[in-house]
């Protein structure tokens, strides 16, 4: 066992158990919190696939702005609001077989494929460090979806503030 | 870098990212929150990034392509939740709840 | 001149034409003046081309123009001109002439007096392009418009709900034998492969006509009975008659011209035209001659009882077609013929006569006349003449052509024929005269003096309904020397040099029977006689024999109640059958598609309970679903385990 | 790029124009629709003008390559399929061209008779779209044009209908819709087996076509698929396929018994709308069953003719007795074409020169009358708002003009000579005749009573005493005169001249039998 495969082990277990606990707190504000547990062990994963660039980038938004933003929702609506008991009815029970069904289907897959050997003589970084390299992709072979991304994103800010402000403000 | 060779098995990152989808799935079907709602959909994104960062890593021919996508995926998924929040806040405000049962307008 | 003979029916049309484009306010003098101009100068053209081809037999011949390709065949249209035709175009043209004359004065005031002579011209046009037609197919083109301008001449008075009823039996009615006609004529193009006469006879003579369900005898047997409706009908026969009596509605000049020379004529001269074929199939001819005979007694027995004017003449012309037919039937083309031509001048003149009447007095009910001789003598002499011919009198015309169609049927050998055609000559000397008496002789009946200051007023028309009654007389009284044997029986020579091959199929000739002229004659005058008894001098009264034989009497006037039984039997059927089918189509079919629809709705309104709003709902479905389908997809691709 | 494609594209281009027009414009929007429907109607005479009568196939041909639908497996007899073509085709051969010219006069005329009392702009906008969808439907060149142009006609037609009509306009336009949208299916099942087939085919044309590939095109299909083998197009499939094709034409020709939209559907529309209706559209079917039944599948027609020609009497009759008893001139019209498209069957049934000239006549000649019809009776219940015949009568005293041109259409919608009528109805009968003559003697009956219920009708119209209501009715303005006057001339010209379209119909006519052997 190596050291990066325990790390990995450990971290798989960390998100897994954040969201398995995501999904049976009662409130909401602790599921926010443990989202942002999911959000961190990911990151750390990236890091550990060499994805320094993504997992920053992870950490930043997920972690920060996106967990920061769902508090913030949480608190301007019933922050006090729980979520019932779970129930065993049919649309739920068919819902947990659908994604254990779903889950068996695909880990099967995963263990029948035969996944190509990596070639670890290549550097994907093409010799530059790794946010060097994904800037050049960015800037040269994904320019356009990139521009496109930028405008998606301004839309979203702006549809943002129109969907959100209050409808009184205006009478 | 400079490992050599691949210390993680492939299929034990892929088998976490399918985990993590589906529980985000089932939390997607069965939350009544919206919030919860919205957040578990947040996992199912971020199975999908764990899967393209992977790719980007392990493949005949590596490259920096997944890892883009996935930087695509975080920009998409916060555009996303922010319009998703502001519908969550525009709903409570006119509904005064945020549960997804109370979202049926499109009831017979 | 006979390569000119296009000209005749063309004046006519370019008349149409030019009436049309004056329109319908054009100044009477102007509209009348050419219409009988150039019908005139139509009757000189015929005049010359029956010379010429009298003269020239070999003349007598076609041209034709390519009028559309059907598959590798040519289908052609042009003229022809062959010694029937040229009689034919000068008997319509003349009589056509004389009408547009006396309409002239009849029709005036009208307020539609020049759409009535366009109607007028395109009805000669149609008639005399029908007559040089060189084959099947542009004969029917124009028998179907000389359909069209009578049941727009019937139906001239439009306002008349009669008139419009009448216009359309009249049409509807011949159009029955039309689609017999058009089925004759199509199996004849199939079996011969054109429509051409000439090419037809010679298929048939030589018994090669053939299709693939039916061929030779029976063919011919079928196609001849097929066109005979068509004659059936266009010429009034019996069971196709109704149409016609009811076509008095129309203006007098118009039943004249209908009667005399254009409408009904043309079934005569369908089957005179086609008689080679008729005369290679036995059973046809039989078929002809009883139809023929069975209309010649039944339309006399009918016109014995008829109170109005017209309808008498026009039963009299239902049974004079018969006499044509019964002609044709038994074998005698020539003598069909020359019945077709003397019965159109005097039917055209009785009609004219009866026109002059009906003008002055404005009623057609006999029994509304009466003694109308003193203030219309010209009328009654020419209505005379006209009579006489009809009665068969010597040495009226119809006397010679009448004659000699008894005779053939005695001669071919058909004795119940000749009885039927004997009691229709009875009839006919009878019911003509009591029309002639019951018109000029005695006092004006009390009716009449209902409409006292018109009937004070009645007196004869002008000089232009003079001249056509007075032309019409004379011929009518000479006519019939045309084939006697005073000139050595001249038309029949003149019609036989059509014969394609020597005088064999048209050429049959029967010698003459003295003792059955002096019994026709004598019968004729029987039937004037007892005319005379019952009301000039009445000797008889008519209403104690009508009482006496109330039956008979009633069955007659009632037309055998056929009109009654077709109303019933056809025209009943027929809107049953309409208003079934459209009970089928709104309570079966309609519903049919509506219960459909309404399966649809149902199950929509069913299945709208699924659409719960909860869009965790649909995640779920769709997720099943989805999952359905990839588990499928990888089993179908190898499996996963 | 050639004139085909811009004959049909003339109509869409100003139905385009239209729409950039204000609301308020409405002379300019019919001004602009008139235009487009004028300037396809030229080029349609362009194309005739330039037609060679001594070639065979298809003329003119104009094609615009969309995309290739990539091959997307490999086909069962071992050689792949290759890319299909998927784009734009039009041309014209004899048949189309008379098809085309119809739809030039009869889209300019119905543009002409339009009378939308408001929203004009989207009336042109609509009525562009139909008359554009016909010229396609007519010239289509592929399959995929076909289906596309009739799909244009459908939705437009249904919008005309919902939102200009009269009375039970939506039921009439949601009838109409589902109707024709759903003959679309068998329809295209029918497209995508031939499509099919005709690869097997290339295998007994091997030395003609080279190209292996699966095609959409018609003068392929023409050429390949009467011959194709019987081991691609087994003759069970081939059944199946024209039974599609025919079920879709049943339905679009309004046959019994799927007739039911027509009726209702002119009941609905207005007086234009009904003569693209009656005049075009539901000549659409009979064409489909020309260029692709006996196109295509000549064999089929042949062993499935007795069945069409029995279906064709029903027609006739039912058509007949039905129109009997109507009591609305616009229902009448509808059923008489019905019984008129009966005797179209029955003539393509024959399957001989006569009758399938004769089924192409009647196809312009009954569009010819029945848009006029459509057009008189449109005209005359404008003045006394019905056309229910009990309620009127008496119409010639004070429409002289009106009524007369009223009997000379009904007059050649009965076949009388020198009309249209009679040339197409005796070609189809000669047809007939010669191959099935037991029920030519029963179809002969149609004959007859086409002429009781149109003389009925008219006698109850226009004949008799005027009714007292209508004496102060005004007869036919110049517009509506010269109209009329234009369709009864041709109705006129086809009946004394019929070699004006008989020389471009007996082309199509002998290719069609030269392929089926």
């Amino acid at each position: 066992m190596s050291g990066p495969l325990i790390a990995f082990y450990v971290i798989a277990l960390c998100v897994l158990s954040c969201a398995v606990l995501l999904l049976s707190a009662r409130r909401v504000i602790h599921m926010a919190l443990s989202v942002g547990g999911v959000f961190i062990g990911c990151a750390a994963l990236y890091l550990l696939l060499d994805a320094e660039f993504v997992g920053v980038a992870q950490i930043l938004i997920y972690a920060g702005a996106i967990t920061i933003l769902i508090l913030f929702a949480i608190m301007l609506t019933n922050h006090e609001a729980q979520e019932p008991p779970f129930r065993w009815n049919v649309r739920n029970v068919l819902s947990a077989l659908g994604c254990l069904l779903l889950c068996a289907v695909i880990l099967l897959s995963i263990r029948r494929t035969a996944w190509p050997v990596p070639d670890a003589s290549v550097d994907i970084n093409g010799g530059n460090s790794n946010p060097v390299a994904i800037g050049m992709a960015l800037f040269k072979q994904y320019a356009i979806p990139f521009e496109l991304v930028s405008l998606l994103l301004i839309v979203a800010l702006v549809g943002a503030v129109l969907l959100a402000r209050s409808r009184k403000e205006d009478e | 870098m400079a490992n050599s060779g691949f210390p993680i098995p492939i299929g034990s990152v892929l088998a976490l990212a399918a985990i993590l989808f589906c529980i985000g799935l089932f939390g997607v079907l069965t939350k009544r929150n919206l919030i919860m709602v919205l957040v578990s959909m947040e996992l199912m994104l971020n199975a999908a990034n764990i899967n393209l960062v992977a790719f980007s890593r392990i493949q005949s021919k590596p490259n920096l392509s997944g890892q883009v996508f996935s930087l695509f995926t975080i920009t998409i998924a916060a555009a996303e939740i922010a319009v998703g929040l502001a519908l969550l806040l525009a709903f409570f405000r006119l509904r005064q709840s945020s549960e997804v049962k109370d979202l049926d307008s499109h009831r017979w | 001149m006979i390569a000119y003979a296009w000209l005749v029916p063309l004046l006519p049309l370019v008349a149409y034409i030019f009436l049309l484009a004056l329109g319908r306010r054009a100044p009477e003098g102007v509209v009348s003046s050419v219409s009988v101009a150039l019908t005139f100068v139509s009757f000189l053209l015929s005049a010359a081309v029956f010379v010429a081809v009298g003269s020239h037999p070999e003349a007598a011949t076609s041209y034709v123009f390519h009028w559309l390709t059907l598959g590798s065949r040519s289908l052609d249209v042009g003229f022809s001109v062959t010694h029937l035709n040229a009689l034919m175009l000068l008997v319509v043209t003349l009589v056509s002439t004389l009408v547009l004359l006396f309409s002239r004065e009849y029709m005036r005031g009208d307020e539609r007096f020049a759409v009535f002579y366009q109607y007028l011209n395109l009805f000669v046009f149609s008639m005399l392009a029908l007559v040089i037609s060189p084959n099947l197919l542009q004969l029917y083109i124009f028998w179907e418009m000389v359909g069209l301008c009578s049941y727009l001449l019937v139906g001239f008075w439009y306002f008349k709900p009669e008139a419009a009823a009448a216009a359309k039996k009249s049409f509807v009615v011949t159009r029955i034998g039309d689609a017999g006609l058009l089925a004759g004529i199509i199996l004849l193009f199939l079996a011969s492969g054109s429509f051409d006469d000439s090419t037809i006879f010679a298929k048939v003579a030589g018994h090669s006509l053939s299709l693939g369900w039916i061929s030779g005898q029976a063919l011919t047997t079928l196609a001849a009975i097929l066109v005979f409706v068509g004659a059936i009908g266009k010429s009034a026969q019996f069971p196709l008659h109704v149409w016609l009596p009811d076509a008095m509605e129309g203006p007098t000049p118009v039943s004249a011209l209908i009667h005399a020379a254009t409408m009904v004529a043309a079934g005569v001269y369908l089957v005179a035209r086609l008689f080679p074929l008729f005369a290679a199939s036995p059973a046809a001819l039989t078929t002809v001659a009883w139809i023929g005979g069975v209309t010649a007694l039944l339309a006399a027995l009918i016109a014995l009882t008829q109170r109005d004017i017209k309808r008498v003449i026009a039963y009299s012309t239902i049974s004079q077609l018969g006499y044509m037919m019964l002609a044709l039937g038994v074998g005698a083309y020539a003598y069909g013929v020359f019945h077709l031509m003397t019965h159109a001048f005097f039917k055209a003149l009785l009609f004219l006569a009866a026109g002059s009447v009906i003008h002055a007095v404005h009623t057609q009910d006999l029994f509304e006349m009466g003694g109308l001789g003193r203030r219309m003598p010209i009328t009654m002499w020419t209505f005379l003449a006209g009579a006489l011919a009809l009665a068969g009198v010597v040495p009226f015309a119809g006397f010679w052509s009448k004659d000699d169609i008894l005779n053939a049927t005695l001669q071919t050998g058909h004795p119940v024929l000749f009885v039927f055609a004997l009691v229709a000559a009875f009839c006919t000397a009878f019911y003509i005269f009591r029309v002639f008496f019951l018109t000029f002789t005695g006092e004006p009946r009390p009716a009449a003096q209902l409409q006292h200051t018109e009937w004070s007023e009645a007196g004869e028309g002008g000089p232009v309904m003079q001249v056509p009654l007075v032309v019409l007389a004379v011929l009518a009284t000479v006519a019939g020397f045309f084939n006697s044997p005073l000139n050595g029986y001249g038309l029949e020579r003149y019609l036989f040099a059509d014969a394609p091959t020597g005088a064999g199929v048209l050429g049959r000739t029967f010698p003459e029977n003295v003792g059955l002229m002096a019994v026709s004659v004598v019968v004729s005058l029987l039937g004037i006689g007892l005319a005379a008894a019952m009301y000039w001098r009445p000797v008889i009264r008519p209403a104690s024999l009508a009482n006496g034989l109330r039956l008979l009497y009633v069955v007659s006037y009632r037309k055998f109640f056929l009109d009654e039984i077709y109303g019933a039997a056809v025209v009943g059927t027929g809107r049953f059958l309409a208003a079934l089918v459209n009970a089928v189509d709104r309570y079966v079919i309609a519903v049919i598609v509506r219960a459909v629809g309404r399966i649809f709705y149902a199950a929509g309104l069913f299945l709208k309970y699924t659409q719960t709003g909860q869009i965790q709902t649909y995640g779920v479905v769709a997720g099943c679903g989805l999952l359905i389908v990839v588990v499928i997809a990888i089993f179908r691709a190898g499996g996963v385990l | 790029m050639g004139i085909t494609f811009w004959m049909v594209l003339m109509p869409i281009l100003a139905g385009l124009l239209v729409l950039l027009i204000p609301r308020t414009g409405e002379v300019a929007h019919r001004l602009l629709a008139l235009l487009g429907a004028l300037a396809a109607l030229v080029l349609a005479c362009v194309a005739w003008a330039r037609f060679d009568y001594h070639a065979t196939g298809f003329q003119q041909v104009s094609s615009l390559h969309w995309f290739t639908l990539p091959s997307l497996w490999h086909g069962a007899s071992g050689s792949g399929l290759g890319g299909l073509e998927i784009g734009l085709a039009f041309g014209v051969d004899g048949l189309s061209l008379g098809l085309v010219l119809l739809t030039g006069v009869i889209g300019l005329l119905a543009v002409l008779a339009a009378r939308p009392a408001e929203r004009t702009r989207e009336y042109f906008f609509w009525q562009s779209c139909v008359v554009a969808g016909l010229y396609g439907v007519f010239s289509a060149l592929n399959v995929f044009t076909f289906a596309v142009a009739l799909e244009l006609t459908l939705f437009a037609m249904f919008f005309l209908l919902y939102l200009f009509g009269q009375g039970r306009r939506q039921f009439a336009a949601m009838q109409f819709l589902l109707y024709r949208g759903l003959a679309t299916v068998p329809l295209l099942a029918a497209f995508v087996g031939l499509a099919y087939g005709a690869v097997g085919g290339y295998a007994a044309t091997a030395g003609a076509i080279t190209d292996h590939s699966l095609t959409l095109d018609v003068p392929t299909l023409l050429h390949v698929l009467p011959s194709a083998s019987a081991q691609m197009l087994p003759a069970s499939i081939r059944h199946v396929l024209f039974l599609c094709l025919l079920l879709a034409v049943f339905v679009e020709e309004a046959f019994v018994p799927f007739h039911t939209w027509l009726p209702t559907a002119h009941e609905a529309a207005d007086p234009a709308t009904s003569m693209l209706l009656g005049g075009l559209l539901t000549k659409t079917g009979a064409y489909a069953l020309l260029r692709f039944g006996v196109g295509m599948m000549p064999g089929e027609v042949r062993h499935f003719g007795t069945l069409l020609a029995v279906f064709g009497v029903i027609n006739i009759l039912y058509g007949a007795f039905a129109a009997w008893a109507q009591a609305d001139w616009r229902r009448l019209i509808a059923f008489s074409s019905i019984s008129h498209m009966g005797l179209v069957l029955l003539g393509i049934a024959a399957f001989n020169a006569a009758g399938l000239q004769g089924a192409m006549f009647l196809l312009v000649s009954s569009g010819l009358l029945t848009a006029l019809l459509f057009f008189l009776v449109g005209a005359i219940a404008e003045r006394t708002s019905t056309s229910r015949i009990a309620e009127l009568g008496g119409l010639s005293r004070r429409m002289p003009v009106l009524s007369g041109l009223l009997l000379v259409a009904a007059l050649g919608s009965l076949g009388l000579p020198l009309t249209s009528g009679f040339v197409s109805e005796v070609q189809a009968f000669i047809g007939s005749f010669g191959s099935f003559p037991a029920v030519s003697f029963v179809a002969l009956l149609g004959v007859i009573l086409s002429a009781v219920y149109l003389l009925q009708a008219m006698q109850r119209t226009t004949f008799g005493p005027l009714l007292p209501a209508y004496g102060r009715l005004y007869d036919a303005s110049p517009g509506e005169s010269i109209l009329a006057g234009l369709l009864v001339a041709m109705v006129l010209f086809i009946g004394i001249y019929p070699k004006v379209i008989g020389d471009l119909f007996g082309l199509t006519v002998n290719a069609l039998l030269g392929m089926g052997g």
